[in-house]
């Protein structure tokens, strides 16, 4: 099966894990979005990789992974610590800095 | 290298202004004097100049050159004209009076915390001042120039904004927020001219691959560099506009009412006397020297505006109800006579330019300071509450009258010399305009007079009848100014001597011959 | 001997810079001092006349050089002298009126605390006239032209406390002003035309350039000089400058520098003779002001103020005389110093008047006043006779000599010309007739002053009555002196040349009409004001008396157009410069702040609204650089 | 894809392992980055080991030492000529060591040492049950106003995990820059990132601000570090590799052997220009250029005013390296397709940051669009596409970051009850009532306003000199008339403490440890030398304006 479908599913799964950062309220549900549009990009090094024929892709899949995870330790930590003090996850509660 | 002496002269007042800021707060009688013997000192450095200047020589003597920024093509280059030498003696002599007329402007109103040291901070701001004007007259490097330019705002700014006229209409905060207002936009006019400039000295570096005026005009003389007509028009506007801004020439003018009328009279006096001198000064090296076709091209607009700052300046000031205002548009209507002699591009225009600017920086210095005088005595600015002064101070009216009588450049003071040889110069080439201007010299009796008559004659009004007349340090301010106005109106040669082959060179730079008499070219 | 003319100016310049910088120190001896210095000026003076008429008509002429004043590239003013005989004329009519009227001072200023800086003033003034006189080029002549205009604006505001005497002072300034602009515009067309401004290369070139150019140059002095000598269209600053002190009035409003216009243009002579047109102007504006000064003096009950409409007048005879080229220079001159002589005894006497009734001025309140102060009377009445040109005495012989110039000039305009200067005749007849009238004869009018004292009019002190004299004699028989056997004018024509016009009437014709004018006049102003009792208050008069009153509506007509039209003009642009101009700077900033305030509600604090930017920036950025490629 | 392409794909990836030799690392040439993370792994031992109370002194010793240690090797790398003749690429094509990365390394070092100082300063916050306190929470987990932090501080605790944090953000930030492959760029990204995310939290005053920053930054940059990592697929996908090199080399089309995939994908220029705009993007969002700027503003205002100022000065400093190099070193074969996009860019930038910048009236937001405003003038620079170019950047960025953080140093020091005053109104008459903080703060204002003899004048004049012989004389003429617009502001903020007179219930100033002090010293210095005697700084710039590929 050709690979450039692969491409185009990781492109579809990008752009669903954007509308969600940018329609999701939820603290976490934004942050899994952001996770989605990781694995997106997961995908389509996967995708590429196969299409050149080297392993780049596939290593920086791994590595994408690996930051990933950092970034929910990190991710989780923010807020949670946010949702502790404010008793809500809604990322729009926290607008007290504007304009 | 022999001894750097225009370097001394500009670093001296700068030594001097960090030594008074660093004097403790409590020795406040120190920091006077001590400022005061600098710019004496000073003074003395630039009378050597003076001397070691041969107006025959070099174009620029006293030249010095130092490796500076390499990778801006900028070299630490000094050198002085006739034009130049003039313009810094003005300065160093100017400074000393405007430190001793404004001895008690900066003292304290009340005892703030130790730490708050505003007598140090004012003379220590002049000093500064000087030390940037001085140092702008002797660059001949562009950039270098253009430093001391922009930086010489910075101390203006607080000079205007931190130390206003104690004799304010209205109150307190009132008179801080007016102040602070008139800071502003002196800060901000200047500035934006100066970055509108820093844009064309950014694109002559594109096109000439340095700054300094000598190797640029060589290059420009002898081919090697040749900038194409409407980059060469681009680069004019952007060195002229800052330096109409600084002059200032009609409609830009619209910031010095206000920092003069804010301020106190010592540091309206160095406004107008000195540090806007700079700004017609550049118009002569700079706008003339680097770019003559475009001068050329761009005078007859320039022309107009001079024109009408020579009017409408002395018609505003006519109109005025504030005496530093009166004065102040007193000088743009001046500085339109000075833009428009540089203009004529005719020798006796540029001479007579030259010696308009020192002429002008004396007589306003003695009507500014005399006019401060008075003013702390009533503690108001405007003319309507004063009359019949001289009836209670005739000394004080006497040199009010004498400073008034050379703003409208009576024959047999300086300021006459000068403002004949602009209207003769431009009248030679442009006959009408010439004659527009004359009318100038009506207007300028009628603001003068008027003012003089409000203010000193007439029956005494009773808040002036206690007034004191002049005091011993007062007098030691304005005796000298006034001998030097009669001096050098009855015996101007000194000073032409020096300028004439400056402005030979000049003319030479811009490739423009004098209009032969009708007579002469008939035979 | 030439080195002596710097003297002339110097002594009293010195006098005028002790005086002024000198402290109260002075004030008991100052007065003397500058009496001194000007009295010294005079002997120099004469020792200088006397050299000179030892000399032969064509050596006559000194110059010194004193140093190069203004030397730039192409352009040379020195401080240079010359003394021929025009100046030696002028000198000595300065100096020795000078003096006199110094000597008047002492007793006319006695009771006033600022006598020292008085007599300051009357040297600076000396200094200044006399430098006009003597420069050698005109931009020195300049210097003095407005050195004098100065001193006469310090002493017509003498009395600063008095707000109508500084408006005078400076209304007076700023008219001679309009002059200057006159002056100043002229010496630069020279300066285009010739390279030069000395009178010597100026007037001899003359006749290499085009008649325009001469034409504009003599309007231009034309100009300048009917700003000095109150010639009409600027002559309204004379009336007003009556406020100064008299000494004043009779010395530089009456005998000295109103006069300077007319020395001017003769002068000038040589850019006249080539310009008709100017000389056609100038004899116009003789004329027009000869006539107007003359009604105005008819008017006017202030003493002085008549006696400054007459001085008017008078001037604009000597100004037709210039006009009429050749054949008027000497005359002018000639009228002008005898003039000199007895307007100034005229004006000493008025002061002396005026010292014994309280500084009283209308004349209606005097009367009868020949008993008490019998000196000032026959000295006045010996200038009035002088004044109409009453046969014999000074007036006679010149204005008789300036008549028959104007009919001389021929044509129509000669006619025309010619009338009108006699017609003038039997107006100032009238007027002066009035004046002694109203004055020394009928019975006492006298009204207490402001305070209520009643005034007791008493003879005034010898310092004041010696000088009336001495002028009474000038007033007599400097004209018999001069006129008799053609003196003055063999004594002059070296430097002004001279022809003889040919009138269409014998000179004994014009002298018949002249005198016949004269006794019209003065019957005329005796059937008037010489048989019943004067009315102390003006009766309303005809509109021409109460236009003349009024200095013929000139005032009102200045105070409508350039007065309220000024104020309006600078209102406007105050209001211009702070709305117009400054808005646009406010505007711009305002602008600013608004912008800034409307883009800072994007930043919403919702980190959403964030991403939806970023995702937009995104997009734009991806398509911009994709667009990019595709074109 | 055929069969047999799938084939010896197959067969490729069942080559012998033995294939594959041991890495080559020159660890001399890296040793500036291993210094840091290895000081930072320390530290992390430390936190786990060394008793609470010595902690504090443990790591500031830790932290100064490895700095300065790095900085060293830096130097040293320097002296060597690393940054000149002998620039090249180590760790396997991981890492370029050029002029560049060394410059900016040095930067970044000195920059994180001063921050450093200010992070350890414990004397501007009054005692709290007699411990001394620095600006960081004491103990974050604490839910703010809680009975556990009340106990926390009363414990004494404090968040000394600070420092290995910035250790590791540091040594992230040495790599970013130096990155030569889009890997490592990534990587770096995300080491340096993740760290300043838990650092914005950690603020003692005003928690739930510094928490909302700490969430905003951190959801928006993982978002954009999300289409960053996309933007590289997609090269990746376009070139067959990460490396810069080869991608270079397959832009500008000089490729030795073209395999069928690869010349499928080459032919797509889609997904190259994609990829760099979303590439590009990730790093613009760093350097907080107009569109992607927003999160500046609140994150420089919750976050603690010492982590403020290392990110705007350090933060600042990578991010621009690294667009440098992928500009430079990556895309020069593209520069048609992307100058005139940054050009845009650019000039809202300018315009964006200086307007809006006007009305504020909170200081540390005043300093946040600010930094949007010089974020301009420096893309300004980057699209000069000149050595020279480099070069100025490379200064203005040494220039601004010293600037920068001692303004942030400044505005610790003015205090009141409620800790830092950072509303404007508070700074009324400051200059009256402690002349020399007030006078400090004006300097540095006048070298963000670009005034002459400051630093910044020279840096301004250097990057627009560099866009103006770049051909971008219009872009010139934009940065003047910004620089006049963000002049209103510095200048307003300089009225307000001179020239108006000082509230009565005004905030206090703090005298702070020599910590502070430092900071604020070198700042000054910095300034005041870049302005006046520029020279040798410009010519270390000028050499070290080469990219080695």
């Amino acid at each position: 099966m050709n690979p450039v479908n692969y491409l185009y599913l990781a492109a579809l799964l990008f752009a669903i894990g954007a509308t969600g950062v940018l329609i999701r309220r939820n603290a976490i549900v934004v942050f899994m979005c952001i996770e989605l549009m990781l694995n997106a990009c997961n995908l389509a090094f996967v995708a590429f990789s196969r299409m050149h024929g080297n392993l780049d892709g596939q290593i920086i899949a791994f590595f994408t992974m690996v930051v990933a995870a950092a970034e929910v330790v990190v991710g989780l930590a923010i807020i949670v610590s946010l949702f502790r003090s404010r008793h809500s996850a809604s990322v729009d509660d926290a607008s007290l800095m504007k304009l | 290298m022999s001894f750097p002496l225009l370097t001394a002269t500009a670093a001296l007042p700068a030594v001097g202004a960090i030594a008074t800021a660093a004097v403790p707060a409590a020795r406040r009688s120190a920091a006077k004097w001590l400022a005061l013997l600098v710019s004496l000192a000073t003074l003395a450095l630039a009378v050597t100049v003076l001397v070691r200047f041969d107006p025959d020589g070099d174009r620029y003597q006293l030249t010095e050159s130092r490796a500076w920024i390499a990778e801006f093509g900028v070299r630490y280059e000094l050198g002085v004209d006739g034009i130049g030498v003039a313009l810094i003696g003005l300065t160093a002599l100017l400074i000393p009076f405007i430190i001793l007329a404004g001895w008690h402007d900066a003292d304290p109103l009340e005892t703030k915390s130790s730490r708050w040291r505003p007598t140090q901070g004012f003379f220590a701001l002049i000093l500064a001042v000087e030390a940037m004007v001085i140092i702008s007259f002797e660059a001949t490097d562009v950039f270098l120039f253009y430093i001391f330019f922009e930086a010489m705002l910075i101390p203006m700014y607080f000079l205007i904004g931190g130390f206003g006229d104690r004799a304010h209409a209205g109150s307190d905060e009132n008179a801080s927020a007016q102040r602070s207002y008139a800071a502003v936009k002196f800060l901000l006019y200047n500035l934006v001219g100066g970055l509108i400039m820093l844009a064309a000295v950014i694109g002559l570096y594109v096109v000439a691959g340095n700054f300094s005026l000598q190797e640029i005009a060589e290059a420009r003389a002898n081919g090697t560099l040749d900038m194409a007509t409407s980059t060469e028009r681009w680069l004019f506007l952007g060195f002229f506009f800052a330096f109409a801004v600084k002059a200032p020439l009609w409609p830009l003018h619209t910031w010095l009412p206000n920092a003069m009328g804010e301020s106190t009279a010592p540091v309206a006096v160095l406004i107008t006397a000195v540090v806007d001198k700079v700004g017609t000064f550049a118009m002569l090296r700079f706008c003339l020297g680097l770019f003559p076709e475009a001068s050329k091209w761009a005078t007859p607009v320039i022309l107009v505006l001079a024109l009408i700052s020579i009017i409408y300046g002395a018609l505003l000031a006519v109109g005025q109800r504030d005496i530093k205002r009166l004065v102040a548009y007193a000088s743009i209507s001046h500085f339109g006579f000075i833009v428009l002699g540089i203009f004529a591009m005719t020798s006796q225009g540029q001479s007579g330019a030259t010696l308009y600017m020192v002429n002008h920086g004396l007589s306003t210095a003695a009507l500014m300071l005399v006019a401060g005088f008075l003013i702390s005595r009533r503690g108001s600015r405007l003319i309507a509450d004063y009359g019949g002064v001289q009836k209670v101070a005739p000394v004080l009216a006497g040199t009010f009258l004498i400073g008034g009588l050379a703003t409208l450049s009576l024959p047999g003071l300086a300021p006459f010399v000068s403002e004949f040889l602009v209207l003769v110069g431009a009248f030679a080439r442009y006959p009408v305009v010439g004659i527009i201007a004359t009318l100038g010299i009506v207007l300028a009796a009628l603001y003068t007079l008027v003012l003089y008559q409000r203010t000193m004659t007439g029956p005494v009004k009773p808040e002036v009848s206690a007034m004191p007349d002049l005091r011993v340090r007062e007098l030691v301010v304005v005796a000298p100014l006034i001998a030097l106005l009669i001096g050098l109106g009855v015996y101007p040669k000194p000073l032409t001597e020096l300028v004439n082959p400056a402005v030979e060179h000049t003319m030479s730079d811009v490739q423009q011959k004098d209009p032969e008499p009708e007579v002469e070219a008939a035979k | 001997m030439e080195n002596l003319i710097a003297l002339l100016v110097a002594a009293p310049l010195l006098g005028a810079a002790v005086l002024l910088c000198g402290g109260r120190a002075l004030d008991r001896a100052g007065h003397w001092l500058g009496t001194l210095l000007a009295a010294a000026s005079f002997v120099v003076a004469v020792v200088l006349f006397a050299d000179m008429l030892g000399k032969g008509a064509e050596e006559r002429t000194l110059s010194q050089h004193l140093f190069s004043w203004l030397p730039v590239e192409g352009f040379q003013a020195d401080v240079a002298f010359q003394l021929d005989q025009l100046s030696m004329t002028f000198v000595l009519l300065i100096s020795g009126v000078g003096t006199l009227i110094h000597v008047y001072s002492i007793g006319y200023m006695e009771h006033d605390e600022r006598r020292r800086r008085f007599f300051g003033y009357l040297n600076l003034f000396l200094a200044a006239m006399l430098l006009l006189v003597l420069a050698d080029n005109y931009l020195l002549l300049y210097v003095g032209w407005e050195g004098v205009g100065l001193a006469s604006y310090l002493l017509i505001g003498f009395w600063q406390h008095k707000p109508s005497a500084a408006t005078a002072a400076k209304k007076a300034f700023l008219v001679n002003r309009v002059g200057d602009m006159g002056l100043s515009i002229a010496i630069m067309l020279m300066f285009t035309t010739f390279g030069t401004f000395a009178f010597g290369p100026v007037l001899e070139a003359t006749g290499e350039t085009s008649e325009g150019k001469l034409t504009a140059i003599g309007l231009m002095l034309l100009l300048a000089a009917c700003g000095k000598s109150a010639q009409v269209p600027l002559q309204s600053w004379l009336g007003d400058a009556m406020e100064g002190p008299t000494p004043v009035s009779a010395l530089i409003h009456a005998a000295t520098m109103v006069t300077a216009g007319v020395y001017l243009i003769v002068r000038s002579g040589a850019i006249f003779n080539g310009a008709p047109e100017a000389q056609l102007v100038v004899t116009i504006v003789g004329a027009v002001t000869l006539l107007f000064g003359a009604i105005v003096g008819c008017a006017k009950d202030d003493i002085k103020k008549a006696l400054a409409g007459s001085t008017m007048s008078q001037i604009g005879y000597m100004i037709l005389a210039a006009g009429l080229g050749p054949i008027g220079y000497v005359f002018a001159i000639m009228h002008l110093v005898t003039h000199g002589f007895f307007k100034a005894g005229l004006f000493l006497g008025a002061g002396s008047v005026m010292h014994g009734m309280n500084d009283e001025v209308d004349m209606r309140k005097y009367g009868g006043l020949r008993k008490y102060m019998p000196v000032t009377f026959v000295t006045f009445g010996l200038g009035y006779l002088a004044i109409i040109g009453f046969p014999g005495l000074s007036g006679f012989f010149s204005k008789d000599k300036i008549i028959e110039a104007a009919f001389a000039k021929g044509g129509t305009e000669g006619w025309i010309l010619g009338s009108v200067a006699l017609l003038g005749a039997a107006i100032t007849a009238y007027y002066m007739t009035r004046v002694m009238l109203l004055t020394f004869f009928g019975e006492k009018r006298w009204q207490p002053d402001a305070e209520g004292h009643a005034p007791h009019p008493h003879e005034s002190p010898k310092t004041m009555t010696i000088p009336m004299i001495v002028l009474a004699f000038g007033s007599v028989f400097a004209g018999g002196f001069f006129g008799i056997g053609d003196r003055f004018l063999h004594w002059l024509e070296p430097v002004t040349g001279h022809k003889h016009g040919h009138s269409p009437l014998s000179a004994a014709t014009v002298t018949g009409a002249t005198v016949g004018v004269l006794l019209i006049g003065v019957a005329l102003a005796y059937l008037q004001y010489g048989r019943g009792p004067v009315p102390v208050t003006a009766p309303r008069g005809s509109l021409l008396t109460r236009a003349a009153r009024r200095d013929l509506l000139q005032d009102d007509f200045n105070h409508v157009v350039l007065v309220r039209g000024g104020e309006h003009l600078t209102r406007s642009l105050v209001y211009v410069d702070h709305t117009l101009v400054d808005g646009v700077v406010n505007g711009t900033a305002a602008t600013m702040g608004g912008l800034s305030g409307r883009l800072r509600k994007l930043q919403n604090g919702y980190a959403r609204s964030y991403a939806v930017s970023m995702f937009g920036g995104a997009a734009v950025l991806i398509a911009a650089t994709l667009l990019m490629r595709a074109v | 894809m055929s069969a047999s392409a799938v084939h010896s794909l197959w067969t490729t990836a069942a080559d012998p392992i033995d294939k594959i030799g041991a890495p080559k690392i020159e660890y001399g040439q890296l040793s500036p980055t291993l210094i840091v993370i290895g000081a930072a792994v320390v530290g992390v031992l430390v936190e786990a080991f060394v008793p609470r109370k010595f902690r504090y002194y443990v790591q500031l010793f830790l932290s100064v030492v490895a700095l300065a240690a790095a900085f060293a090797a830096v130097v040293g790398l320097a002296a060597r000529g690393f940054g000149t003749t002998k620039a090249q690429i180590a760790a396997m094509g991981a890492i370029a060591v050029d002029g560049p990365a060394l410059f900016l390394q040095g930067t970044i070092l000195l920059a994180g040492l001063v921050a450093i100082f200010t992070f350890a300063e414990r004397r501007l916050d009054p005692l709290a049950h007699g411990n001394r306190v620095d600006s960081f929470v004491a103990q974050a987990g604490a839910v703010p106003g809680s009975e556990g932090e009340q106990a926390a501080t009363k414990a004494g605790f404090t968040t000394t995990e600070v420092f290995p944090l910035a250790l590791f953000a540091i040594g992230g930030m040495l790599v970013f820059p130096a990155a030569n492959d889009l890997l490592t760029l990534f990587i770096a990204l995300e080491v340096f990132s993740l760290p300043l995310y838990l650092l914005c939290a950690l603020a003692r005053r005003k928690r739930l601000m510094s928490q909302e920053a700490a969430v905003k930054y951190f959801l928006l940059g993982a978002f954009a570090s999300a289409f960053t990592l996309f933007g590289i697929a997609l090269l990746y996908g376009y070139a067959g590799s990460v490396s810069y090199a080869t991608i270079a080399d397959v832009v500008e089309g000089n490729v030795s052997t073209v395999d069928p995939a690869l010349a499928e994908t080459m032919g797509n220029d889609a997904l190259l220009l994609i990829g760099v705009a979303m590439v590009v993007m990730g790093l613009l969002f760093k350097v907080g250029a107009v569109p992607f700027h927003m999160w500046t503003p609140d994150v420089y205002q919750g976050a603690p005013t010492p982590v403020t100022g290392f990110m705007a000065a350090a933060t600042k400093v990578a991010a621009f390296g690294a667009l440098l190099r992928l500009l430079y070193v990556v895309l020069p074969g593209l520069r048609w397709d992307w100058r005139p996009v940054m050009w845009g860019i650019a000039i809202i930038t300018m315009l964006g940051g200086a307007i809006v910048a006007i009305t504020q009236t909170d200081i540390k937001r005043l300093l946040a669009y600010s930094s949007i405003a010089h974020a301009g003038f420096i893309l300004a620079g980057v699209i000069a596409t000149t050595p020279d170019g480099v070069s100025s950047v490379l200064f203005y960025l040494a220039a601004y970051s010293f600037v920068t953080i001692g303004a942030f140093a400044v505005v610790t020091l003015v205090r009141d009850a409620g800790g830092e005053a950072t509303h404007l109104s508070k700074w009324a008459g400051l200059g009256r009532r402690s002349p020399l903080v007030a006078a400090v703060f004006a300097v540095f204002l006048l070298a963000f306003a670009g005034i002459p003899l400051t630093s910044g004048f020279t840096g301004k004049f250097a990057v627009f000199k560099a866009a103006a012989e770049g051909g971008a004389g219009a872009l010139v003429v934009v940065g003047v008339l910004s620089s006049a617009i963000a002049a209103f502001f510095y200048i307003r903020v300089i009225v307000l403490m001179f020239f108006s007179e000082p509230k009565a219930d005004g905030p206090t100033v703090a005298v702070p440890s020599p910590l502070t002090m430092t900071a604020i010293g070198v700042g000054v210095a910095v300034t005041l030398v870049l302005g006046v005697a520029p020279q040798y700084f410009l010519d270390l710039a000028g050499q070290a304006g080469v990219f080695v590929r």
